[in-house]
């Protein structure tokens, strides 16, 4: 970790402080509702403040020189300008006094627009004495305002990708053609994932090995990939752009150690094998899709109990999914309805019969729904099952009967396929569970990865640096999963072309002496990013700050006092309050 | 040296004296837009900007009560909506503690609000302002009450 | 891989600077694609139609399935593109020529004038504020109004407003004095009557009188009479006149003379006074100079009182006369030396054309036979005119109407006016015609009269022919022809011959080059004559025209002496504008038509014998009611409120579109999405009941930031509504509408939008009808569970069929097919709100084709290989991301956006590394294809 | 050896628990006691008050006061202990922070005099006792809010251990140097993080002896409370209910900073929390109430009235 050490320096010692208030007029947007001359006047009484003045705009190329000229001519080291919200203006009066030589976290904003003059318009007086009040806060506040380093945290340019399915193959190939190293784990001894075994891709027709081959081929080659099948990760550790992990290879005695910069998680989903359901596992002939899609292309369709050709199928949708109070398996799994709608399509060419079990059908998206055209086309029966009472499948001496109830024809059915296949839920695959400790990534109730944000950053996670893409984010359909996967390198590249990335210095930090173990930091931190300093006995929390957000959360909730919450500490958050409540006797007016 | 200032119900130019916590990035912003789309409402209330309301010690509250304010409120991303994941349910937990707390202690909660307003709801932000100020006028000045 | 042979590296790269990328499209996907990019250090231009990036997502209350609020999760998102230093943000910009392959793209983008400068404005909204125009915002749907210079959502980036101007209005660039008619007529509505009078001031000193005799070009061209009548416009300005009168609120006028050098006007008509005037503004000490004893020239000498009072005239002139303008009459000055001599530095001659033309007849010289500038002088100056019973007016012009009428008054029993066209070239006033009409004067038209019948040397009777239209002459008007032996009389003892005046030879004129017919030659832009510093202008120039023409020249002059005087090129840049006329918005199905105003008058019985006003004015109500009929064509009327209300100098007017070369060396293409017009189904209602609306409208009306401050009302009666229907897939899965697939979305955002309805009232009921619900994605199926657990929506398996509004309560009968117990359904629900599926955006086509990539059936852009490469196009180096390839739901358009910035920045990072296009082309290529290209 | 040291024993209103600490030093005592020349201890000497007031100015090394000061007589003895003592020493909870006596604030006096002694079945004639006994103050002041201390000693009561060193200390002149550390510094159990989602009374349930109580939802407030009580409690399968008050800076509000920790421990719905944690007040200002920022409310809101009855 590197800090940059704007005006930090001259900080060092205590000098005496020199507060410079800028009070804006924002043309008369605030000066038509507050006196800021006013303002300004009252804040030149206020206690180390050393120069005020006010201006028509001071976020203008003059406003900022004269920042700029002032914090020099009166060697200012704390800045307030009244003016904006910060969340508008902040980062461009940071930049003027970083400019300046000043720390930028010695700068503070006081809000007299949105907060004062635009929500008060009709009350001029109580409006200047709100903002005389804000100001003075704000004084209070900066006098207790410190340097913060700026820092930065230098990115190891390799990334790691876990899993080696299409998603894991993408990302991987998308990193090293744009120059970066790869390092691609895969646990099983062939790259390939779920997509190696399914013999009609959809949209497209390749059966999926001969999809993969060609993106197995490059990978291969590639000199920027490391491959490693039959690899587990023992250890992993670390933060953001400095990640270290530690990987068992089959047949390989000593682990393998790798300096990462950043992961990919593509450890994709495994079909839900459906044990007891719909007897499954009382016949060879009922089977899954994931079962028919990785027999072996035949000339003739054969019934795999008897040899007989089949002459009808039934599918049933749904199985493991879309089940409320059921675990795991209450989400829909997204490609199904597609694939159940492709294959059938297909098999109505060769077969007598091909009858569809489902509760809707969601051939969603452009083209997915022309499969289910061309399905009924081909004469595909559609038949609607309710959620309530799923079809039941009986086997007798290998004769398979079945009976629903088809909701939009109010009847009862009966049907006897020669076989059953079963649209099984992806679910998160064997092992889950560790990946998401290593790499401490939660889970959603579907059992897949949390996204840091589902809908604003979804291959990203709450660990920085970590990204995840395809099926171990949620069931996706391969198309998707490239998506993801280009998507995820994407973030990848981005830490490893920047080198270095800054962190935040507005971090919580703990005071060692003060802290009693007690780990309710640990609780409160959604980020991971407190955990323990096993070199102290006890051991005591410590806070990897490339990790912390910066929400205080643990500050707050510490009962001994022992953590810091940078730039928004205690003393300044009380200095403000004080500074409001508690007006120095001396001087008149004040309050609201 | 400092006293607290004194003022009085019977005083008519007695205005209530309100803190107000808001998080950077639903209330503040929603103070913000509360601004920009010029709504108005009372201005009792002092700002102040903190992260999260997963920052909010309980004892910044009572604190400020303490050193005279006559409400606190406390304002936040709506459950589910926090910036930092959850550290609003964290906050709602430690109020509905120091709520009821306060009211053994005597003082009104009425006093105190937490309200959750996210970035978009101005009108939200500054109703609930407005409702808090109401209830503390009605209340009269803090340094009075008492059950 | 390190380049091996760098003799191969492809020679049009080399000249490439920095590797850049341009991403089109800034909605959400867009965005990623951007930040993604420049997140490795490459630079983005990031191009977008609107003021603002954001794209639909703004504009969306909550997201599903998680209900975060689309606005607080959007804006950071917004601020980190603004402020990223390697984006470029091009808002209000359009790509307009895309050529050059993957590594070297030429790409021309235009910049649409925002009139705003982006670097100045604050954000502040100043200038909204004082902005007249209201129009539907489109951000809200049309349900709200926001300003012509407007901000499209509080959290719009760039934070700068933009105004809303497009083309020219018809009725300002059809006024030869320039008077910026939208403006005032927009300003007045809004009572704002001061600052109306206060802009046609800006272009005359007669607002009073102009908006009396005007010929009214602009209502002429007005596009509110493409629909139904023109907006009054002349008596709208003479209506801010009166009210000014009325009320005493003219504004008190200081002379403002600063400047040395004198500036003399010859003639105090129409065109020299308004040259005074517009100089007298500039601070020039200005001297009128007026052969007659009286200032005014023709519209005091020869328009009729009763239409121009005389008090207003002179009113008028006076209010010149205060800027400081001196008025010296009976004087007639003689040669241009002799102001020169008297030390006037500039000189504007205004002398008119008041000679009347002659009809070249016989016995025209006869006694009771008068021409009609001498007659209507006359009668002005209130000398004797004596006058028969019959009296025949020869013309039809003005001059021949005011002659008419003017007779009548004097007592004339019967007067008939001859002219030689049809009606229809009929040149007077339209509205003066219908009056003298009214009055009772005879028209003969297609008659010319060939000889004055007299007796003694009086007038007996006129002898005229019947005429006939033949093809159009030079004037654009039909020829009229003699036709033969038709010849008939007209008995009358009086006769007054108008048609036309012409330019007397006068001694100043001698000093100046003169065009055959005795007009002045000057430039036709600056009105500089052949003598340096000496100006012309108004009919002397002209010849016989109109009052607004000349008032046109006055200004025009002004400017040119203006120029002249501070030593500056008095021509540079004055050519005449090619103007664009705006039309108006108007969705002619939803336009009701109101006719304009009439103008009240005195009573036909009290007109005759009496020169009072015949016109009596708008009254208040009457007038806001006709300046409400303006189309505000342009939308921003230029009236410059805000030009004065900024602080910052961050306005300009005169901005003009700009064109940007960019050298980039990939495309990212995320233009998004429209939604479907659900007008096109007619049996749901849309346009025609008021509770019928869309989801996108839903979205606004629940939005805190919308129209309503998010309140949940009713659009026909602004009531709760308690029994909301959403309708989905409307525009989807239809292949009678050419909608065949799936649109994605909307079976989740209908649940989400039913969802916020419970939230906003917990006792409203709420049902969906619906084919399938796909709730496919993360999360999804858990909110749809929950949206009939926790929520109680009911949903209802079945499309609706026919809407009727039940006329007591504007509440809608709709009838459905209950698919899941085969019964139909009548339902009524007071609000319905319909899901439309999404389309591709408005021209991608185009786009498509300046790109060379292709576009798939449903009209989105194709992707190469939807498993291996699903974000490429098909030409190497341009990707697709967002809705531009097929509808997406937010997450996924995000990532895709990313997925588009990998694979662009592949060719990027090859630029850097100098690699050669067999590189890209290895790594871009869908990884198939490369190995059948390669095995072969 | 040196001269015994002068030593004083005042006890304010308490219920003589921390003096009894004190005695249990037990055998250590025989060091202790022979440096000590005790010059007041009512329970213990046979000194009178007059005794004590008429003792020169800070005629005594040390000071031990122990309770809180609710009667006129208490407030007296107080500031006399003051006057007479070089080193005052705030003994145990009550003198430091009010301790539970200051509970009482929840109501005012009346209330309490009807609690205690006309609602009260157990006292005859349901009359408030006036003679013979001195005033009670309207309100429970800390007594920090009367007299200065030198040492706050918390604990209710503070441990032997705690005592004897502290005493040790102060013979030997040296400065008492406390450890920070709170109650889960010495607490043995495992603690891992995860969020409690309900909050157990302590009867319920049988706790699991390894791990820590709080994360089992006992509310164990080891964690605000200094630790001088060297985890006695908590090891011993017993939640910490915070008798040490807060550790340094001790004068923070305690309750609060429980609170903030128990509501991350536990984000639950407001309504099954505040359903589950009875009496919070209790619970997180049971020794504390009288330092906290809303008993100085209570006491200013105290005086304004009477000042107003006054005037």
């Amino acid at each position: 970790m590197t800090e940059d050490s704007v005006g930090m320096n001259a900080m060092e010692s205590k000098e005496e402080l020199r507060i410079g208030v800028f009070v804006c007029h924002c043309g008369h947007n605030i000066a038509g509702v507050v006196d800021v001359e006013d303002v300004a006047k009252t804040a030149a009484t206020l206690p180390n403040v050393v120069f005020t003045t006010h201006e028509m705009f001071t976020c203008s190329d003059a406003g900022q020189e004269t920042i700029r000229t002032m914090i020099h001519e009166h060697n200012l080291n704390r800045v307030i300008v009244a003016s904006c919200s910060p969340r508008m203006h902040e980062p461009t009066f940071r930049r003027v006094v970083e400019e300046a030589g000043l720390n930028r976290y010695l700068f503070e904003q006081v809000n007299l627009r949105e907060h004062v003059s635009w929500c008060h318009m009709r009350e001029p007086e109580a409006a200047t004495a709100k903002a005389n009040d804000l100001v003075r806060m704000a004084v209070a506040r900066a006098a207790n305002l410190e340097p913060l380093p700026i820092k930065k945290v230098e990115i190891t340019p390799r990334t790691l990708v876990v899993g080696g399915g299409i998603a894991g193959l993408r990302a991987a190939l998308d990193i090293a053609d744009r120059g970066f190293e790869v390092v691609l784990i895969e646990r099983e001894r062939e790259l390939g994932g779920n997509v190696r075994k399914w013999a009609h891709m959809f949209p497209g027709d390749k059966p999926g090995h001969e999809v993969l081959e060609p993106m197995i081929h490059r990978v291969r080659k590639h000199k920027n990939i490391e491959i490693r099948t039959g690899a587990v990760i023992v250890n992993f550790e670390g933060y953001i752009g400095n990640f270290e992990v530690e990987v068992s290879v089959e047949g390989l005695k000593k682990h393998k150690k790798y300096e990462v910069g950043a992961v990919i998680v593509a450890t994709g989903f495994q079909p839900y094998v459906p044990v007891g359901l719909y007897n499954y596992d009382k016949s060879l002939d009922i089977m899954t899709l994931g079962d028919l899609q990785g027999r072996p292309d035949e000339q003739q369709f054969i019934r795999p109990s008897d040899g007989k050709p089949v002459r009808k199928v039934a599918f049933i949708g749904c199985v493991g999914s879309r089940e409320p109070g059921w675990k795991g398996h209450e989400h829909c799994s997204r490609y199904c309805c597609s694939a159940l709608a492709k294959t059938a399509g297909i098999m109505a060419d060769r077969l007598d019969e091909v009858v569809i079990l489902y509760q809707d059908i969601r051939t969603y998206g452009k083209e997915h729904e022309d499969f289910q055209r061309v399905a009924r086309q081909k004469h595909v029966i559609y038949t609607k099952y309710p959620p309530d009472a799923k079809p039941e499948v009986e086997v007798n001496d290998g004769k398979i009967t079945m009976r629903w109830k088809d909701v939009l024809a109010d009847t009862d059915m009966e049907f006897n396929p020669d076989i059953i296949v079963l649209a099984t839920a992806m679910v998160p695959p064997e092992g889950i569970e560790e990946v998401s400790h290593t790499f401490s990534l939660t889970r959603s109730s579907d059992g897949f990865f949390n996204p840091e944000h589902v809908k604003l950053n979804p291959v990203t996670t709450h660990t920085a640096g970590i990204m995840i893409a395809g099926a171990a984010q949620a069931a996706k359909n391969a198309s998707e999963s490239v998506i993801d996967a280009s998507g995820a390198a994407a973030k990848a590249v981005g830490l490893m072309a920047k080198g270095a990335v800054e962190i935040e210095s507005t971090v919580s930090r703990v005071i060692p002496d003060l802290c009693s173990s007690c780990a309710t930091c640990i609780t409160a931190c959604p980020y991971g990013a407190i955990s323990w300093d096993m070199s102290r006995d006890p051991h005591i929390a410590y806070v990897t700050e490339a990790k912390c957000h910066g929400c205080g959360t643990c500050a707050a909730a510490c009962p001994s006092n022992a953590i810091i919450m940078l730039h928004s500490t205690n003393e300044q958050i009380m200095a403000m309050v004080e500074a409001y409540l508690c007006v120095p006797v001396a001087t008149p007016g004040g309050g609201a | 040296m400092v006293a607290i200032a004194t003022t009085s119900k019977m005083d008519p130019d007695w205005e209530p004296r309100i803190i107000a916590y808001c998080c950077n990035w639903c209330s503040y912003a929603g103070a913000d837009l509360a601004g920009t789309s010029r709504i108005q409402y009372p201005p009792n209330a002092r700002i102040l900007r903190v992260n999260c309301t997963g920052r909010i010690d309980v004892e910044f509250i009572l604190a400020a009560l303490d050193m005279g304010a006559d409400g606190v409120l406390v304002s936040g991303c709506h459950p589910g909506d926090c910036h930092y994941t959850s550290g609003n349910l964290k906050a709602r937990a430690r109020w509905a503690l120091m709520e009821k707390v306060i009211e053994q202690s005597g003082v009104n909660p009425k006093r105190v609000r937490l309200q959750w307003a996210s970035a978009s709801e101005a009108q939200i932000f500054a109703d609930g302002v407005r409702t808090l100020i109401d209830q503390v006028k009605e209340l009269g000045p803090i340094k009075r009450e008492w059950r | 891989m390190t380049v091996d042979h760098p003799t191969q590296t492809n020679p049009a790269n080399k000249d490439t600077q920095e590797p850049s990328a341009l991403v089109i499209g800034g909605g959400v996907a867009g965005m990623q694609a951007a930040l993604d990019i420049a997140n490795q250090g490459f630079k983005v231009h990031l191009v977008e139609k609107t003021p603002s990036i954001g794209g639909h997502m703004a504009a969306i209350d909550k997201t599903f399935p998680t209900l975060d609020c689309s606005a607080c999760i959007l804006t950071p998102r917004l601020s980190e593109v603004a402020r990223h230093p390697n984006i470029e943000l091009l808002t209000y910009s359009e790509v307009k020529r895309v050529t050059g392959k993957a590594g070297n793209f030429h790409v021309e983008v235009i910049r649409k004038p925002r009139y705003i400068l982006e670097d100045k404005c604050s954000g502040c909204g100043d200038c909204s504020e004082v902005c007249p125009i209201e129009v539907a915002n489109e951000f809200d749907e049309g349900l709200g109004f926001r300003k012509a210079t407007y901000l499209p959502f509080p959290q719009a980036t760039p934070n700068v407003y933009t105004i809303d101007k497009r083309d020219h209005p018809a009725c300002r660039i059809n006024c030869p004095a320039g008077v910026n008619a939208q403006a005032f007529v927009t300003l007045m509505n809004q009572k704002k009557y001061a600052e109306a009078i206060r802009i046609v001031r800006d272009a005359i000193p007669f607002p009073g009188t102009l908006g009396r005799v005007c010929v009214s070009w602009c209502e002429g061209q007005c596009q509110r009479g493409e629909y139904d009548e023109s907006v009054s416009i002349r008596n709208l300005h003479r209506f801010l006149s009166d009210y000014e009168r009325e009320h005493n609120t003219q504004v008190t006028v200081e002379p403002q003379i600063k400047r040395s050098e004198r500036v003399a006007v010859v003639g105090a008509g129409p065109a020299g006074i308004s040259c005074a005037y517009h100089l007298a503004r500039k601070g020039y000490p200005v001297t009128v100079f007026e052969k007659r004893s009286e200032e005014g020239g023709l519209l005091k000498y020869a328009i009729p009182e009763y239409r121009l009072p005389r008090d207003i005239l002179q009113e008028e002139i006076q209010w010149v006369a205060k800027h400081g303008v001196e008025f010296v009459c009976d004087r007639e000055i003689q040669s241009i030396d002799e102001l020169k001599d008297e030390g006037f530095k500039a000189v504007f001659i205004a002398t008119g054309a008041s000679h009347s033309n002659k009809l070249m007849i016989a016995g025209e010289d006869s006694k009771g036979v008068y021409h009609a500038i001498d007659f209507l002088d006359r009668v002005a100056s209130h000398k004797p005119v004596e006058l028969g019973e019959r009296v025949v007016v020869i013309g039809g012009g003005d001059a021949a109407v005011d002659s008419c009428r003017t007779a009548l008054r004097l007592g004339a029993s019967e007067v008939t006016m001859i002219y030689r066209r049809s009606q229809v070239e009929l040149p007077a006033i339209p509205s003066e015609v219908e009056m003298a009409r009214q009055e009772g004067i005879r028209f003969m038209f297609l008659t010319n009269p060939v000889e004055v019948l007299t007796q003694k040397g009086t007038v007996q009777g006129v002898k005229c022919i019947r005429m006939r239209l033949g093809e159009p002459d030079h004037s654009g008007r039909r020829r009229p022809i003699p036709i033969p032996d038709s010849e008939f009389t007209v008995v009358a003892d009086t006769m007054i011959i108008a048609v036309g005046q012409s330019v007397e030879p006068i001694p100043l004129h001698n000093d100046l080059d003169t065009t055959e017919w005795g007009t002045i030659i000057t430039d036709q832009v600056t009105l500089q004559t052949s003598n340096e510093g000496v100006f012309a202008g108004g009919d002397c120039v002209l010849g016989p025209a109109t009052v607004v023409q000349a008032v046109g020249q006055g200004e025009e002059a002004a400017i040119s002496i203006d120029r002249y005087l501070n030593g500056l090129d008095i021509r540079a840049g004055r050519d005449p504008e090619v103007y664009r006329i705006a039309r108006p918005k108007i969705d002619q199905s939803t336009f009701i038509p109101q006719a304009r105003a009439e103008m009240p008058h005195q009573s036909i019985a009290s007109r005759k014998g009496d020169f009072s006003e015949v016109e009596l004015g708008f009254d208040e109500d009457t007038a806001l009611d006709e300046s409400g009929r303006c189309l505000n064509c342009t939308i921003c009327c230029e009236c410059m409120n805000c030009v004065e209300a900024c602080d910052r100098d961050a306005i300009d007017h005169s901005m003009k579109e700009e064109r940007l070369s960019l050298n980039v060396g990939a495309i990212v293409v995320a233009t998004g999405y429209k939604l479907f017009e659900v007008s096109k189904y007619k049996r749901l209602g849309y346009g025609k009941f008021k509770n019928v609306i869309t989801a996108m409208e839903f979205e606004r009306l629940i939005n805190a930031a919308g129209p309503t401050q998010g309140h949940l009302i009713r659009l026909s009666d602004g009531k709760m509504p308690k029994n909301i229907g959403f309708v989905q897939c409307v525009g989807a899965r239809d292949t009678q509408k050419n909608v065949p697939h799936c649109s994605r979305v909307c079976c989740m955002y209908g649940i989400k939008n039913a969802v916020m309805a419970r939230e906003h009232d917990p006792e409203a009921k709420v049902s969906i009808y619906y084919a399938d619900i796909r709730a496919f994605g993360k999360g999804f199926e858990e909110f749809f569970e929950m949206s009939k657990t926790r929520f109680g929506v009911n949903f209802v398996r079945g499309r609706v069929g026919e809407v009727d509004e039940n006329p007591e309560n504007d509440n809608l009968m709709i009838q459905v097919e209950n698919t899941e117990t085969g019964s139909v359904e009548k339902v009524e629900h007071d609000l319905l709100v319909i899901s439309p599926g999404l389309l591709p955006a408005d021209d991608v086509n185009i786009l498509a084709e300046e790109l060379g990539i292709a576009l798939s059936d449903e009209g989105y852009i194709d992707v190469r290989n939807e498993l291996t490469s699903p974000v490429d196009t098909s030409k190497m180096g341009i990707f697709v991301c967002g809705c531009a390839d097929g509808p997406k739901d937010i997450p996924d358009s995000v990532t895709a956006g990313s997925a588009a910035a990998m694979r662009a920045s592949i060719v990027l990072g090859g630029m850097i590394a100098g690699q050669d296009s067999e590189h890209t082309i290895e790594s871009l290529a869908p990884e198939a294809e490369l190995e059948t290209t390669k095995s072969r | 050896m040196s001269d015994p040291v002068p030593v004083a024993m005042g006890q304010g209103s308490s219920c003589w628990g921390c003096f009894q600490s004190l005695i249990d030093i037990h055998l250590g005592l025989a060091d202790i006691l022979p440096k000590l020349e005790i010059k007041y201890w009512q329970a213990v000497a046979d000194f009178k008050l007059h005794h004590l007031e008429n003792y020169e100015d800070k005629s005594i090394v040390v000071g031990f006061y122990e309770g809180m000061a609710r009667t006129e007589e208490d407030i007296h003895l107080l500031k006399v202990m003051r006057e007479k003592c070089q080193i005052l020493i705030a003994f145990g909870s009550c003198s430091c922070f009010g301790g539970i006596p200051t509970l009482a604030n929840q109501s005012d006096i009346e209330e309490c005099y009807d609690v205690k002694f006309r609602e009260n079945k157990t006292f005859k004639d349901g009359k408030v006792p006036s003679e013979n006994l001195p005033r009670i103050e309207p309100v429970v002041r800390p007594n920090s809010e009367y007299v200065d201390f030198d040492i706050y000693l918390p604990g209710c009561p503070p441990t032997s251990k705690l005592i004897a060193t502290a005493i040790n200390a102060l013979l030997a002149g040296e400065t008492l140097d406390l450890p920070p550390h709170t109650v889960c510094h010495y607490c043995s159990r495992e603690k891992k993080e995860t969020p409690i989602t309900e909050i157990l009374r302590p009867f319920t349930g049988k706790a699991d002896p390894e791990r820590c109580l709080l994360e089992q939802g006992y509310i164990c407030l080891g964690s605000s409370t200094w630790g001088l009580c060297e985890g006695q409690c908590v090891n011993k399968g017993v939640t910490c209910r915070g008798c040490f008050g807060p550790p340094p800076p001790i004068m923070s509000d305690y309750g609060a900073a429980a609170m903030s920790m128990l509501g991350t421990y536990a984000p639950i719905e407001p309504d099954k929390l505040v359903e589950q944690v009875k009496d919070p007040l209790g619970t997180f200002y049971r020794f504390t109430y009288g330092t906290s920022h809303l008993n100085r409310m209570r006491v200013r809101r105290e005086d304004m009235k009477q000042a107003q009855e006054e005037a």
